[in-house]
């Protein structure tokens, strides 16, 4: 099932659109043009419909940045989906003052943004919405449009709720960000955007990180207490008190699952408890990885072994010094406990992006509209990994912190997200259990059985019932006949169209051709349309009896060059001398008598028939491998070849058919014994296999 | 009519040609007639296909693991009739490279014909440049093994056994060699999704591989994966010039049986 | 810029030849076709050009291979040698691939290599059967008879098990078998064509930066 | 000189094709042996045809010997040294050029193969005709089950469906009993793919076998 990041209607698998709203499904690396609303790939600097420049798009400039106020914003891109759930309070936040100019400036989340609160927010003339944000947070917070944030804030979100200790804690926290944020946050550029934000975008971390990881890692187990009163002297100061707890949470197992429980009744810890619990280590195990890959990481010590290396990061970033983090991370310093008692209204605006969300109201609705996993490692989480935001933001920081990291993520956070959110249970457990993968299906049975079958006739023929009976094919027996009515010196071509994987099946029967021939006193020459089809030629001792025209390149191509002229088609042969037509006295394949293909694969065969065969009266005949007899034969039966072997048995038969009279040496029907006990071989692994399988499926047995 | 097939015939086209090239040319205002419409919002639903969805599951094993994924792009190359197979095999893989370098799978890419060869390359350093972090992630790995069918598989064959592959990827043009790559993947465990097109192949592919992409299911790549209005908008024209086939075709055999 | 310029070359060229050379199909004009030959040509050459890259590669990957002493990077020497030899050998001689040592090598150690790996593919195909035609399903039942049906028809003894197997067998592979594959080729060249034409439209640009 | 060095081939050949057999047994290093063996000949011999098939003949040989009747090659000369800047990771992007030469040569093949190689004669082929008083009853049931096939088969593929109206899920009921018609026809073109396939994989097989079972002893005598 697909989500709608709109309106959370569950869509058919593949579904590229919303059955409900009409919202594009199916991933968000793309670039919605600003213009034409063409989607296009992320990487595009230019917009693949119209032209025009997206790279802003993608990475918006520093200006932008740096620009207070936000003037009007006509939204060009898709039209509004679905309103409702968009709490009014929303309608400021597009005024936020990070946002861009132009509209070509307009990252593309906020473009939609726009979009979704519809044409009444026209928000040129209203002055910076900031203080109006400040005075609405602490009552009741804002809730911002769900389709708006990214996936990876989503899952921070979903991830710290059921751990709040209380939510009365929250509150009050709101209330002192509201007032510091407007003056402080807003000056933070964007490179100071933590590393550890951009390191949720599923690749390494930077180098420098890793010795701060280590420190603060190593810091929190100190204040680490493990049941919920301390959590609450801790969380007041520090800024998001329930990532700060979360590394304490360890259970026995796992430290995730241990977050589940029971202290949140909020409506979506019933299905991540169990999520957790069955499922958390996964995640973990994924993170660590993907942390591992780079190398360079300290491993996350201290929080227990199945925190998620992001997670461990966040809590031990939020639990030491929030307002230096930025500054500390690039050079960890050495942040001490009591720093952490520090004004809130030092805490950079990215941090408020954390804060967990604020407590529902009576009576509203929990978000049921947020997808649930159905499957995958996550199943049964709301909206764990969706892009809706699941953060109360801090006011005019959600938007610059989502857009700093908007800027940052875009392809890659989805791109992990996407990964993340496919796997399935079998890629969750731990790495030392082996994956269960398929059967081995018993190979060595069906080996031996098959080598026995083969070896058996070949040592001692004539216990095969059956025995070596060669089936009669008009076919072969047509081939015959064009060879035989031969005149003598008449011009034959053969081309060598195979090559040595099937030559111990091809040989045989176009050796037995070619002696026929050279006993009718024709003058072969010798092609080939593969590169080692010359040197299989020469094998066969026609290097003194015929003319070696070695390689002809360009396969269709070359065989319809070769069809229209002659000359140039070989300019030298498979000496390397250069190949004299006139004294060949070839001016052009209708002279030849008669054309001969010894093929491998059916294309070659049509190319014959289709660039050769139709531009001239020359008969075609084709030696085959076995394994493509059925999807040549009709070239047969509708006259374009008028000669078929294939294989073995087709060219034992093109032998009685020469020579009624003569039988079969010792080899040749010991190979037909040979194949006939080894089909039977097969069948007999068919059936077993089908024993095997319908064993297992009646009386159970063995896993 | 005859008086059109005379001017044709006249100019150098005969009939075929000019209802191929009306086949052909049936295309185009399709094209822009469907991607228009989807971007104007309207809904086309795709039938699931379980290949595309399964990708990110292994690439996840891969990078949860830290065995590579192995990707074949087949035998065929870009100067050939099998051009389009490849560069199906080279859509997926520039997902799979995506993805592979977005989470830290190792991914080797590997190719026989040397034509494909670069194309292989560049999307790979294209993925790989466009990856923020780029120096900290390894680029995935582009080779040729040989450009001989066979000695082609016998190399793919070398890394199934040798190299712990967490899964393996094959999608373009494939002949009777497939079966020892299949096999050996099946004999190694290694999750395999496999998209061909030639039904000489297609059985082993159906023996062998978890999850297969059936012939021209393999073409489809870019409106499951990367999905634009135009990509879509191409399956549908692809729907209706099948209906059209299927309509020639039974009018063709009504004609010939009264 | 430069880039820029450089894809939109890069694009026209696409186009451009791909345009030429599809003309063909449609109209026969001596000029087109001379065109479209020479088109040909020179794809030939550069494929071959290619082919000696692509031949870079390969040892360059198994030159790391043995550097860094990865696993296996003993065989890589092997490899070497042997491409080495054989390069060797057709270059010391003009003819070429038809020198006396080339041919040996071709004839002693190429063919049977690949004759024989190639037969592997009897083995593969007893143990795929083992698996392949369990019957999960109407389906794979429906391919289990017409599986075994063929398999036997083929060979003397199973006529001796029933006689009329050989005509069962060749109606099979004339008739449902062929509309099953010619449905799937029929699909397959949709594809191609659809494939191809959004290359040539420049909306897929799988060769550009 | 001949004698011998074919009796050493011989032998050499006998000794190659055990070492692959050897795969039967398990991975091992006899077989990887091999095997890369067999890779670095593959490649060499490549190398080789193209420079002796192609390259000289072709490309190098007319332009030092009559470079002005060829002028024309002058282009393929420049593309493939283009190519070549390649191997100089800075110039990569000058290999834009020959390969959208290749790809535009590729995709218009690709194109009219698909057309005229594999629609236009499969279109034809279908169209058969299926009154018993053309062929019989058998022909005519068989045609009958060859045209079903096809466009049942060719059904099998449709990707994509319309929204939930009326005639949208009478439409895709309609597609879902064509769709599984076209799988059984699949199905039963696989397996007798499958079961033709055997037949030209064992004669490969038995060859090789008996290749050492009667010429090894050939050369002992």
């Amino acid at each position: 099932m697909i989500y709608c990041p709109n309106c959370g209607t569950a869509n058919r698998d593949g579904s590229s659109f919303c059955n409900q709203c009409g919202q594009r499904l199916g991933g968000g690396s793309k670039a919605t043009c600003p213009f034409c609303g063409a989607e296009n790939p992320i990487e595009n600097i230019f917009c693949d419909a119209c032209g025009a420049k997206l790279a802003p798009l993608v990475t918006p400039g520093v200006e932008e940045k740096e620009k207070p106020t936000l003037k009007g914003l006509s939204l060009p891109t898709k039209p509004a989906g679905d309103e409702e759930g968009v709490p009014d309070s929303e309608a400021a936040v597009p005024q936020e003052p990070s946002a861009p100019e132009g509209e070509e400036e307009i990252p593309d989340w906020l473009a939609r943004l726009r979009a979704s609160l519809g044409e009444a927010s026209e928000p040129a003339e209203e002055p910076p919405a900031t203080e109006e944000f400040a005075a609405e947070v602490p009552g009741e917070g804002t809730e911002l449009p769900e389709e708006e944030l990214p996936d990876w804030l989503r899952e921070l979100r979903a991830q710290p709720a059921p751990e709040e200790a209380g939510e009365e804690q929250v509150a009050p926290a709101v209330e002192e960000f509201a007032a510091a944020v407007p003056d402080e946050g807003a000056e933070l550029p964007e490179e100071e955007l933590p590393d550890w934000l951009r390191e949720l975008r599923a690749q390494p971390a930077p180098e420098e990180e890793a010795p701060a990881v280590e420190e603060f890692a190593a810091e929190v187990p100190e204040q680490e207490s493990p049941a919920e009163p301390e959590a609450e002297e801790v969380a007041p100061p520090v800024a998001t008190p329930a990532l700060a707890e979360q590394p304490e949470a360890e259970a026995p197992t796992a430290g995730i699952p241990a977050l589940s429980e029971g202290e949140q009744p909020a409506a979506e810890v019933e299905p991540l408890a169990a999520w957790l619990q069955e499922e958390g280590p996964v995640i973990l195990e994924l993170s660590e990885e993907e942390m591992a890959e780079g190398g360079k990481e300290a491993p996350p010590v201290a929080l227990g072994p199945d925190v998620p290396a992001w997670l461990e990061t966040l809590a031990s970033g939020a639990a030491v010094l929030p307002e230096e983090l930025g500054p500390v991370l690039p050079t960890p310093g050495k942040p001490t406990p009591e720093e952490v008692g520090l004004e809130r209204a030092a805490i950079p605006s990215w941090l408020e992006v954390l804060r967990p969300g604020r407590k529902r109201e009576e009576g509203e609705e929990a978000p049921a509209e947020e997808p649930v996993e159905t499957e995958g490692m996550l199943e049964g989480v709301r909206g764990a990994l969706r892009l809706v935001p699941n953060i109360d933001p801090g006011p005019d920081q959600f938007v610059r912190a989502v857009s700093a990291a908007a800027t940052v993520t875009p392809a890659h956070a989805e791109t992990l997200t996407q990964v993340l959110a496919r796997s399935t249970a079998s890629s969750v457990r731990p790495r030392t259990v082996p994956v269960p993968r398929r059967e081995r299906g018993l190979p060595w049975l069906a080996f031996l059985l098959l080598l026995a079958a083969v070896l058996i006739p070949l040592v001692a023929p004539g216990l095969v019932p059956g025995g070596a009976l060669v089936p009669s094919a008009r076919s072969a027996g047509d081939f015959a006949a064009q060879v035989q009515s031969l005149p003598p010196g008449a011009k034959v071509l053969i081309s060598f169209d195979y090559d040595p994987s099937v030559s111990t099946e091809l040989d045989w029967p176009v050796r037995e051709v070619i002696n026929d021939l050279k006993a009718k006193g024709a003058t072969l020459l010798v092609m080939s349309t593969t590169p080692t089809g010359p040197g299989l030629a020469a094998r066969m001792g026609l290097a003194d009896t015929a003319t070696l025209l070695g390689y002809l390149p360009g396969q269709e191509m070359g065989l319809q060059r070769l069809a229209t002229s002659f000359s140039g088609a070989f300019l030298v042969d498979y000496q390397g001398r250069s190949v004299d037509e006139a004294a060949l006295g070839v001016r052009s394949l209708g002279d030849m008598a008669l054309i001969i293909t010894a093929a491998s694969s059916q294309d070659t065969v049509r190319w014959w028939v289709e660039q050769v065969g139709s531009q001239l009266n020359t008969p075609i005949c084709a030696i085959v491998s076995g394994a493509i007899e059925p999807s040549v034969r009709p070239y047969y039966s509708s006259g374009q070849l008028t000669g078929l072997v294939s294989g073995w048995v087709g060219g034992l038969a093109y032998r009685q058919a020469i020579s009624p009279d003569a039988s079969l040496d010792a080899q040749g029907k010991a190979a037909v014994e040979a194949q006939s006990l080894g089909h039977l071989a097969i069948v007999v692994l068919i059936v077993l296999g089908n024993l095997a399988y319908w064993g297992k499926r009646l009386f159970g047995g063995r896993s | 009519m005859d008086g059109i097939l005379e001017l044709l015939g006249n100019s150098g086209i005969t009939a075929t040609q000019a209802l191929m090239f009306i086949l052909l040319l049936l295309v185009l205002p399709l094209l822009a007639l469907f991607a228009s419409q989807l971007r104007a919002g309207k809904r086309i639903s795709i039938r699931p296909i379980r290949a595309f969805e399964r990708l990110g599951t292994l690439i996840g094993q891969s990078a949860e693991t830290g065995q590579p994924v192995h990707m074949s792009l087949g035998v065929g190359g870009i100067v050939d009739p099998s051009t389009a197979e490849s560069l199906a095999g080279l859509a997926l893989m520039e997902h799979v490279a995506t993805e592979a370098t977005a989470c830290g799978a190792p991914l080797t890419v590997t190719v026989s014909d040397p034509t494909l060869l670069p194309l292989a390359q560049d999307t790979s350093r294209r993925v790989w440049e466009t990856h923020p972090y780029q120096y900290q992630v390894q680029e995935p790995e582009a080779r040729m093994i040989a450009p001989d069918a066979t000695a082609y598989a016998a190399g793919v064959m070398d890394i199934l056994l040798g190299e712990r592959v967490a899964a393996n990827i094959m999608v373009g043009r494939f002949g009777p060699e497939y079966l020892l790559m299949g096999e050996t993947g099946v004999k190694s465990r290694v999750p395999q999704i496999v998209g061909a097109a030639d039904p000489q192949v297609l059985p082993f592919v159906h023996a062998t591989a978890d999850d297969m992409l059936l012939g021209e299911e393999m073409f489809a790549v870019g409106a499951y994966l990367r999905p634009r209005p135009v990509h879509i908008a191409s399956l549908r024209v692809q729907d209706w010039l099948r209906v059209f086939l299927i309509l020639i075709i039974v009018l063709g055999v009504l004609l010939r049986s009264l | 810029m430069k880039v820029k310029f450089g894809r939109s070359l890069a694009i026209a060229i696409t186009i451009g030849t791909g345009l030429l050379v599809l003309a063909n199909f449609f109209v026969r004009n001596e000029f087109l076709r001379r065109v479209q030959q020479t088109l040909l040509d020179w794809a030939m050459i550069l494929a071959a050009v290619a082919l000696l890259l692509g031949a870079v590669n390969v040892v360059a990957t198994h030159l790391r291979k043995i550097r860094g002493r990865r696993p296996g990077w003993a065989y890589s020497l092997f490899l070497l040698a042997a491409l080495g030899t054989v390069v060797l050998l057709g270059f010391l001689d003009p003819r070429g691939v038809a020198s006396p040592a080339v041919s040996w090598v071709f004839l002693y150690v190429h063919v049977p290599l690949q004759a024989t790996i190639f037969a592997l593919t009897a083995f593969f195909i007893a143990s795929a059967a083992y698996r392949a035609f369990r019957v999960r399903s109407v389906d794979s039942f429906i391919m289990l008879v017409a599986g075994i049906i063929v398999l036997l028809g083929q060979v003397p003894l199973g006529q001796a098990i029933w006689d009329r197997i050989a005509a069962a067998k060749d109606w099979i592979l004339a008739y449902p078998s062929t509309g099953g594959a010619r449905g799937i080729i029929l699909g397959v060249a949709l594809g191609t064509i659809l494939t191809g034409l959004r290359v040539l439209l420049g909306i897929d640009r799988p060769h550009v930066k | 000189m001949s004698d011998l060095s074919n009796l050493i081939g011989i032998w050499v050949s006998a000794l190659l094709t055990v070492m692959v057999l050897s795969y039967l047994l398990g991975d091992n290093p006899l077989y990887r042996l091999a095997e890369h063996l067999f890779v670095g000949t593959a490649v060499g011999y490549a190398v080789l045809v193209a420079y002796y098939s192609l390259l000289r003949p072709r490309l190098i040989l007319p332009l030092l010997q009559a470079p002005l009747e060829n002028w024309t090659l002058v282009v393929p000369l420049l593309l493939a040294l283009l190519l070549l800047a390649r191997l100089n990771h800075s110039w990569r992007g000058a290999g834009m050029a020959p390969l959208a030469f290749l790809l535009g040569v590729g995709i218009a093949l690709a194109i009219g193969g698909a057309l005229f190689g594999s629609i236009l004669p499969q279109v034809e082929g279908t169209m058969l005709s299926v009154n018993p008083a053309d062929g019989g009853w058998g022909v005519a049931v068989g045609n009958l089950m060859l045209v079903i096939g096809t466009v049942s088969a060719l059904a099998y593929f449709y990707f994509t469906g319309q929204g939930d109206t009326t005639w949208g899920r009478l439409r895709g009921g309609f597609l879902k009993a064509w769709r599984g018609l076209g799988k059984w026809f699949i199905m039963v073109t696989f397996g007798a793919i499958f079961a033709s396939t055997v037949m030209s994989r064992l004669s490969l097989l038995i060859g090789r076998l008996q290749f050492l079972i009667t010429e090894i002893p050939k050369t002992l005598r």
